[in-house]
């Protein structure tokens, strides 16, 4: 039944609900408290976790005595981490020899590495006895130093985070393209800069949930989670846990926000897999905000040391980049936040030449992994940030500069040198458009007023892109002996004998209106009505379709979600039509499905979608002959992908969305505290399936991106504790903290996906970059820089009295 | 975090040293402690509640005198779990001779780790400083109180 | 064990909870209630708003023993005659929830706002939903939908409601 | 989070209170609003081995104007101060401190006499209190007793108040005329966080526009809330110019001189100390802008 297809430039006649603000139908359990998340599983027999995590960033652990813990009224079972590992297998990484040898159980052994690593599993009959056994756990620790910055972990002597390993940096590589040296000896201008990506983390407000109930008649693990590419990640729990993969049922029921992190719980199923097995009885975990911020997964943190080369006239010549990636004490996906700058490594610009002198570092720190605009709004940094001082060093108008330097959509596709295929785009409308949306002269104005009243205030101009889905393919430049290429998605489509259309995508969504954007692009195939179309909730392993790529992250719904449920669509239409003409007696040319009816367009009557279905399902005597019975169809979607072009190039990404932001930044000279006072994005996602949550996508990052900027931030001591462990350290943004966004969009449909459209919703940085951007506008009257993704009122208090001798 | 000072007393190193290494003496100096349980010379257990105000918890230490030099330096090595944390201390006393009086140099080394390292954005750290500051200041004042109350005995005798 | 008694959602409820446990995991667990949600350790994320005593809280920061004799209101209460009350409603319109993880808390922490000030200017509606985080929507579209509510003067307190009932 | 388990004991009277209290003296809190008590609970950083719920108790709730004071019950909510909007005329300054603290759900629950008795020094009412010269009434085993706000402070977390003593009531001084100006400024991070910086002002001018009395607490910055000793000195008997509005960050740090300061990543102490001066400045302007315009209102009339 099931086949693999690649689709081409889809050509729907009387598009109605796709490309409309369709307000969502998951919303109506939402608002009336009926969402159905991880966490509001009930299951009979429930067992409660407690993780006990070390204190230390880097230790021996050199006995843990659970007897005490044992004797808590309500404790269950008690499982340290030599006790699970003895029924694991480690976690596959991405990393080339020596050092796959790093080996990560998702649980510390006989060392810890960062503080927070998981070292025992507590069950017990409520939570509130599981915490009080885990307080009772007396582990002996012997301390060692840690590593807690890249830097400091390249270093010749540096402790190593794995000792079986030989070095810290896990992962190095210097990748050419053109030719770099010459141009930077030639150019008229070079500007260096060394910057310091902060670390952050996106933080849903869901923290991350399992709950495993072992079958032990069937022998299968049910798998409750957040997780949001359960399908994707079944291989490398099956792995671990020493079982086949078809013995894993997994159900992500409604996700409260993933941003990326919850990728990453899946080393917390794989231990509760081994404590449900081992008592008998299901058993839940629900993280707690702390161990979510300590312990989780952060955003990438990097040092750089960028210089961009230019012509006197402005033209970005080449970019030259060293860039130390603290990665934390495990890889898991990484090294590809450090590798992801060769999706789009220079963004909207023509230029050429490039070097990137990647070094991925781990240290005692929580592992990096997945969070909103992954290594992608990084690069962004890199290559806004330089231009920017290049434009003030040049004399050149900010805007002026990026318009002498974009792509023209003439130019699309266009190829970029690191085999990147730009999929279309007018990247100078949308930067135009963002300035007319806002009156840029008015802006202008609006800052040397505030100027003039003693403020410090900055415009800042940013462009951003982002690259999506992912090329598994990439892969093999981290490793070559990665086999993976391309990417998929699997969709069903299905009308029932009583004519109700059901659809199922393979994706987990965690707030992306999945169900509602189905709809549309089912309604709109079939004839009917979105609320004739029952979108399937969630994921479940058992009635979703899947892939091995299945889940929503990489900004892929619209691009192989949408196609994949678009393509199974048209094949139940086209069985629907072939039924109805057999029965009408018409040619299938003749036929339109509308109203939920197939009508003959030449008069000769009419069949009810629901009589099709009869047939289809119960009068199987009087279908054609060659036709098989039912109305359903499973796609499997390739995202068309092709192998690297050599050992550094490729194209990696399908679609390149971008965006062009603009922000008036008020800084208090006396606090140091600045405020976005107004911001400003035009963003082209393509084709938008439906603009309303499109917009949301966009309003969305843009929070995460002020956020980032302006008030979130994790600290580490200098013993290798996260100092930001709480939502009261953490600043997470109120309502009161951010403004409102005036956001455009510009629609250049993509040229190389079905519907025209291109993932969006990361961002790719532009509202971070344009705050750093701008912070350098309000210092420029006072005569300094500013190097960091981080706006701190300290650090900026500072500069404020140094420049001004107070 | 590191703190470090020296104070003098009135006294000869051999007398100071004989209570910087008594443990029973440091334990009972040491801050808002609750019980001290001395196991032999170089090594006792303490409990004492760690914190500002009403926000306290129990800390549960293990001392142990590492590298003493008679008369000259001691190191007292402790390591304290408890609120789901742990506290490591180090605290180096080195002796210099002044005739009649002692200088007492110290240096210290402290280290939260776990939740009440990460919690309130690293302000407990300061706790830790305060509570070295005021053992430093009891243990000063405790030796000279016993070497005057010996000085006086003496003079009595 | 300390026997507790409230009126929840207009239905009365009696049960022995142990004095350590939060109101939110009685409500939770122990009625069953899973609309209020738990986002955060530290009392900063509001995502377990419910009206006590007719006031927004945070069911987080209160022991169930505490809330004996209480009447509380949970997001499950909120619509009546199997209509969506008008800030539900404007939240889906307006596109104010994306995971809708915060969105029940946002909705009572809007109901205690607009209850008091029917009103409100933007900022006020920031200020006055600034014990809420989201993380999806950068709440853009949640200020709208609460704006829209007020603006059309269709706000009813569900209190009101349930008392009249 | 999950607290360890404790002793729920629910108060009665206030006499069942401090009865409560000094029964389990030892190991011992006070439950009001619960506002930072629970948090630090759940944390697992505070667990009284029993807790007494006061929250019941109706005699420790309500404002009353009395002859020369106005008293506010410890367990008058933040929000019942904040919807008490008469307080405009002479207490200015408690509706803008209400109005600053927390978020809406933090004023339902939240009580000022749990607040005051919590000794945060970077939470909104210390300062306040310190500016407006409260007195803060407390009860125990041994009777009442009236500490000055100045000697109620003598750490972090650490009150004049026993184990089994209860803060009942807060005594505001009347100010001497209708025309008291007021202030809150505070510097934080995020909405609705812990402060980094407080300054709370209360002027009184007479005609000429000369200030009569200042009141100046400053909160977030020392260990304590502290009195601004010297911006007083500076603004008594003057008029608030540029001149003066230029010397109060000095005074700001210098009335700060022999405190610890607090010190944690949102704000290290030397720039808690810095930013200090600005916030003080911004607060006398806009106090005594605020004091002349209702003296001048008033004598209009």
């Amino acid at each position: 039944m099931t086949e693999s297809v690649t689709l081409h430039r889809e050509e729907t006649k009387n598009v109605k609900w796709v490309g409309s603000r369709y307000p969502r139908k998951e919303d109506l359990r939402f608002v009336t408290g009926n969402g159905m998340y991880a966490s509001d599983i009930r299951i009979p027999g429930l067992a409660h976790v407690a993780i006990a995590r070390s204190p230390y960033a880097s230790a021996k652990i050199k006995g843990i005595d659970k007897s005490k813990a044992l004797e808590v009224p309500g404790v269950v079972a008690v499982f340290t981490g030599e006790e699970i590992v003895a029924e694991l297998d480690p976690l596959p990484n991405l990393l080339p020899s020596p050092y796959d040898k790093v080996k990560d159980y998702g649980i510390a052994v006989d060392r810890v590495r960062y503080a927070g690593e998981p070292i025992a599993v507590v069950v017990a009959e409520s939570n509130y006895a599981a915490w009080d056994a885990v307080e009772q756990l007396e582990v002996d620790y012997e301390p060692l130093s840690p590593v807690l910055t890249a830097k400091s972990g390249c270093e010749k002597g540096a402790p190593l985070v794995h000792e079986n390993v030989p070095t810290n940096v896990v992962w190095q590589r210097k990748f050419t393209y053109g030719d770099v040296d010459e141009v930077f000896k030639t150019a008229d201008l070079v500007v260096s800069k060394k910057f310091k990506w902060h670390r952050f983390t996106s933080a849903p407000l869901e923290p991350n949930v399992v709950v495993v109930d072992y079958d032990k008649r069937h022998v299968i693990f049910n798998i409750w989670s957040n997780n949001q590419r359960p399908a994707f990640n079944q291989a490398a729990i099956a792995k671990a846990l020493r079982i086949d993969a078809n013995r894993l049922h997994f159900i992500s029921p409604d996700i409260g926000g993933g941003f990326g992190i919850k990728n990453e719980n899946y080393p917390y199923i794989i231990l509760l897999a081994v404590a449900a097995r081992r008592i008998g009885r299901p058993v839940r975990w629900i993280e707690t905000r702390t161990e979510h911020m300590v312990a989780s997964a952060h955003g990438s943190e990097i040092n750089y040391e960028g210089e961009m080369a230019f012509s006197r006239d402005g033209k970005i010549l080449g970019l030259r980049a060293k860039a130390y990636h603290d990665e934390g004490a495990y890889m898991r996906r990484e090294p590809i936040a450090a590798f992801n700058f060769i999706r789009h490594a220079t963004l909207t610009y023509t230029f050429r030449n490039l070097e990137m002198d990647i070094y991925a570092v781990v240290t005692n720190k929580c592992p990096v992994g997945p969070n909103r605009s992954y290594g992608k709004m990084q690069q962004g940094f890199l290559v806004e940030r330089l231009l920017e001082l290049g434009a003030k060093k040049l004399g050149i108008d900010p805007i002026e500069i990026r318009l002498r330097n974009f792509v023209s959509s003439e130019q699309m596709p266009y190829e970029t040198p690191t085999g990147a295929i730009l999929d279309g785009g007018d990247y100078s409308r949308a930067l135009k458009k963002v300035l007319e949306n806002m009156d840029y002269a008015a802006l202008v104005k609006e800052r040397d007023r505030l100027r003039s009243e003693g403020k410090l205030a900055g415009v800042g101009i940013s462009m951003g892109m982002d690259a999506c889905p992912i090329n598994f393919s990439s892969n093999r430049l981290i490793n070559p002996k990665s086999t993976a290429s391309g990417e998929s998605e699997a969709a069903w489509v299905k009308i029932d004998e009583d004519g109700n259309i059901s659809a199922a995508v393979g994706t987990s969504p965690q707030g992306h209106g999945h169900e509602t954007v189905v709809s549309q692009i089912v309604a709109d195939v079939l004839g009917v009505h979105p609320e004739q179309v029952y979108a399937l909730p969630g994921f479940d392993s058992w009635t979703h379709p899947s892939t091995p790529h299945s889940g929503t992250y990489a900004s892929r719904f619209a691009i192989a979600g949408a196609s994949a449920v678009n393509e199974a669509a048209r094949r139940v239409r086209g069985k629907v039509l072939r039924i109805a003409a057999f029965a009408l007696k018409e040619d299938v040319e003749n036929l339109e499905l509308a109203d939920g009816s197939v009508v003959s367009t030449k008069g000769k009557g009419k069949v009810p979608l629901k009589e099709v279905a009869r047939l289809a399902w119960r009068d199987l005597a009087n279908l054609p002959e060659d036709e098989e019975p039912g109305l359903y169809s499973n796609v499997i979607y390739k995202t068309p992908f092709k192998l690297p072009i050599d050992s550094q190039r490729g194209n990696f990404s399908l679609t390149y969305s971008y965006s062009a932001c603009v922000v008036l930044l008020e800084i208090d000279p006396g606090t140091g505290v600045s405020r976005v006072k107004r911001v400003g994005i035009v963003e082209d996602a393509g084709n938008q399936i439906n603009p309303l949550i499109v917009e949301g996508q966009v309003h969305g990052q843009m929070g995460h991106q002020l956020g980032a900027a302006l008030y979130e931030d994790l600290v580490y001591d200098e013993a290798g504790q996260l100092l930001t462990a709480t939502f009261k350290d953490y600043l997470a943004p109120t309502a009161s903290d951010l403004p409102s966004y005036e956001t455009g969009s510009i629609v250049v449909p993509s040229l190389f996906t079905p519907l025209g459209t291109r993932g969006t919703g990361e961002g790719g940085g532009a509202p971070l970059i344009a705050c750093a951007n701008a912070m350098d506008d309000a210092l420029l009257p006072l005569g300094v820089e500013y190097d960091s993704s981080y706006l701190s009122p300290i650090k900026i208090r500072e500069l404020v009295k140094s420049a001004s001798g107070k | 975090m590191d703190i470090e000072g020296s104070f003098v007393l009135q006294g000869s190193p051999e007398r100071v040293y004989g209570y910087l290494v008594d443990p029973g003496f440091i334990g009972d100096h040491l801050a808002d402690v609750e019980n001290v349980e001395v196991i032999d010379n170089d090594n006792f257990n303490v409990r004492a509640k760690v914190g500002i105000g009403f926000m306290k918890g129990k800390v549960d230490f293990k001392f142990h005198f590492d590298e003493k030099v008679a008369p000259k330096s001691g190191k007292l090595v402790g390591n304290g779990t408890g609120l789901g944390s742990k506290v490591d201390v180090t605290i180096l006393f080195t002796l210099a001779d002044g005739g009649e009086s002692t200088t007492i140099g110290w240096k210290s080394h402290a280290s939260l780790s776990g939740k009440i390292a990460s919690i309130a954005g690293g302000a407990l750290q300061s706790v830790v400083k305060k509570n070295t500051q005021r053992f430093i200041e009891s243990i000063k004042q405790g030796i000279d109180a016993e070497l005057s109350a010996a000085g006086a005995a003496a003079g009595r005798s | 064990m300390s026997r507790i008694q409230a009126i929840v959602n207009g239905r009365k409820v009696e049960a022995d909870v142990e004095p350590r446990k939060l109101l939110i995991d009685f409500i939770r667990e122990d009625l069953g209630l899973t609309g209020p949600h738990i986002g955060c350790d530290t009392s900063n994320c509001g995502a377990c708003t419910v009206l006590y005593n007719g006031r927004a809280i945070k069911s987080c920061t209160m022991f169930a023993v505490q809330a004996d004799g209480a009447e509380i209101l949970t997001i499950e209460g909120v619509s009546t005659d199997g209509k969506l009350h008008p800030l539900q409603q404007a939240f889906h319109e307006n596109h104010a929830l994306q995971c809708g993880y915060c969105t029940p808390g946002m909705i009572m922490s809007s109901i205690d706002l607009l209850t008091r000030n029917p009103n409100p200017t933007e900022e006020e509606i920031r200020l006055g939903i600034s014990g809420n985080l989201c993380r999806c929507t950068g709440y853009h579209n949640i200020v709208k939908a609460i704006s829209s509510v007020a603006k059309s003067h269709i706000f009813v307190s569900p209190l009101k409601k349930a008392k009249e009932e | 989070m999950y607290p360890r388990a404790f002793r729920y004991e629910r108060a009665k009277s206030l006499d069942h209170a401090i009865e409560l209290l000094a029964k389990y003296k030892e190991d011992v809190r006070p439950l009001a609003g619960g506002m930072s008590l629970i948090p630090l609970a759940k944390l697992r950083l505070v667990s009284p081995q029993c807790i007494v719920d006061i929250g019941r108790l109706e005699e420790l709730k309500g404002i009353k104007e009395q002859k020369d004071f106005l008293e506010i019950g410890a367990l008058t909510t933040n929000t019942e101060i904040l919807e008490s909007s008469w307080l405009g005329e002479k207490f200015h300054l408690l509706l803008d401190t209400a109005k600053e603290i927390g978020d809406v759900q933090v004023r339902n629950r939240g009580t000022i006499g749990g607040n005051l008795a919590q000794a945060d020094s970077s939470t909104d009412w210390p300062a306040t209190m310190v500016a407006l010269r409260a007195k803060l009434v407390s009860k125990g085993p041994r009777g009442e007793k009236v500490h000055e706000i100045d000697s109620f402070y003598s750490d972090q977390y650490t009150t004049a108040l026993e184990a089994d003593e209860l803060l009942t009531h807060i005594r505001i001084p009347k100010p001497g005329s209708y025309s008291a100006g007021a202030s809150h400024v505070k510097l934080e991070r995020r909405k609705g966080d812990y402060a980094i910086g407080i300054v709370s002002a209360q002027l009184e001018v007479d005609g000429d526009g000369k200030v009569t009395s200042a009141g100046i607490g400053i909160g977030a910055v020392g260990i304590t809330a502290v009195r601004g000793t010297k911006v007083e000195e500076l603004l008594n008997g003057k008029k608030v110019d540029d001149a003066v509005l230029a010397s109060v960050p000095g005074a700001a740090r210098a009335s700060l001189e022999g405190s610890d300061i607090l010190s944690d990543i949102k704000a290290p102490a030397v720039y808690r100390l810095d930013v200090i001066g600005t916030l003080a400045s911004r607060c006398v302007g806009e106090a005594y802008h605020m004091a002349v315009s209702r003296k001048s209102a008033r004598s209009e009339r």
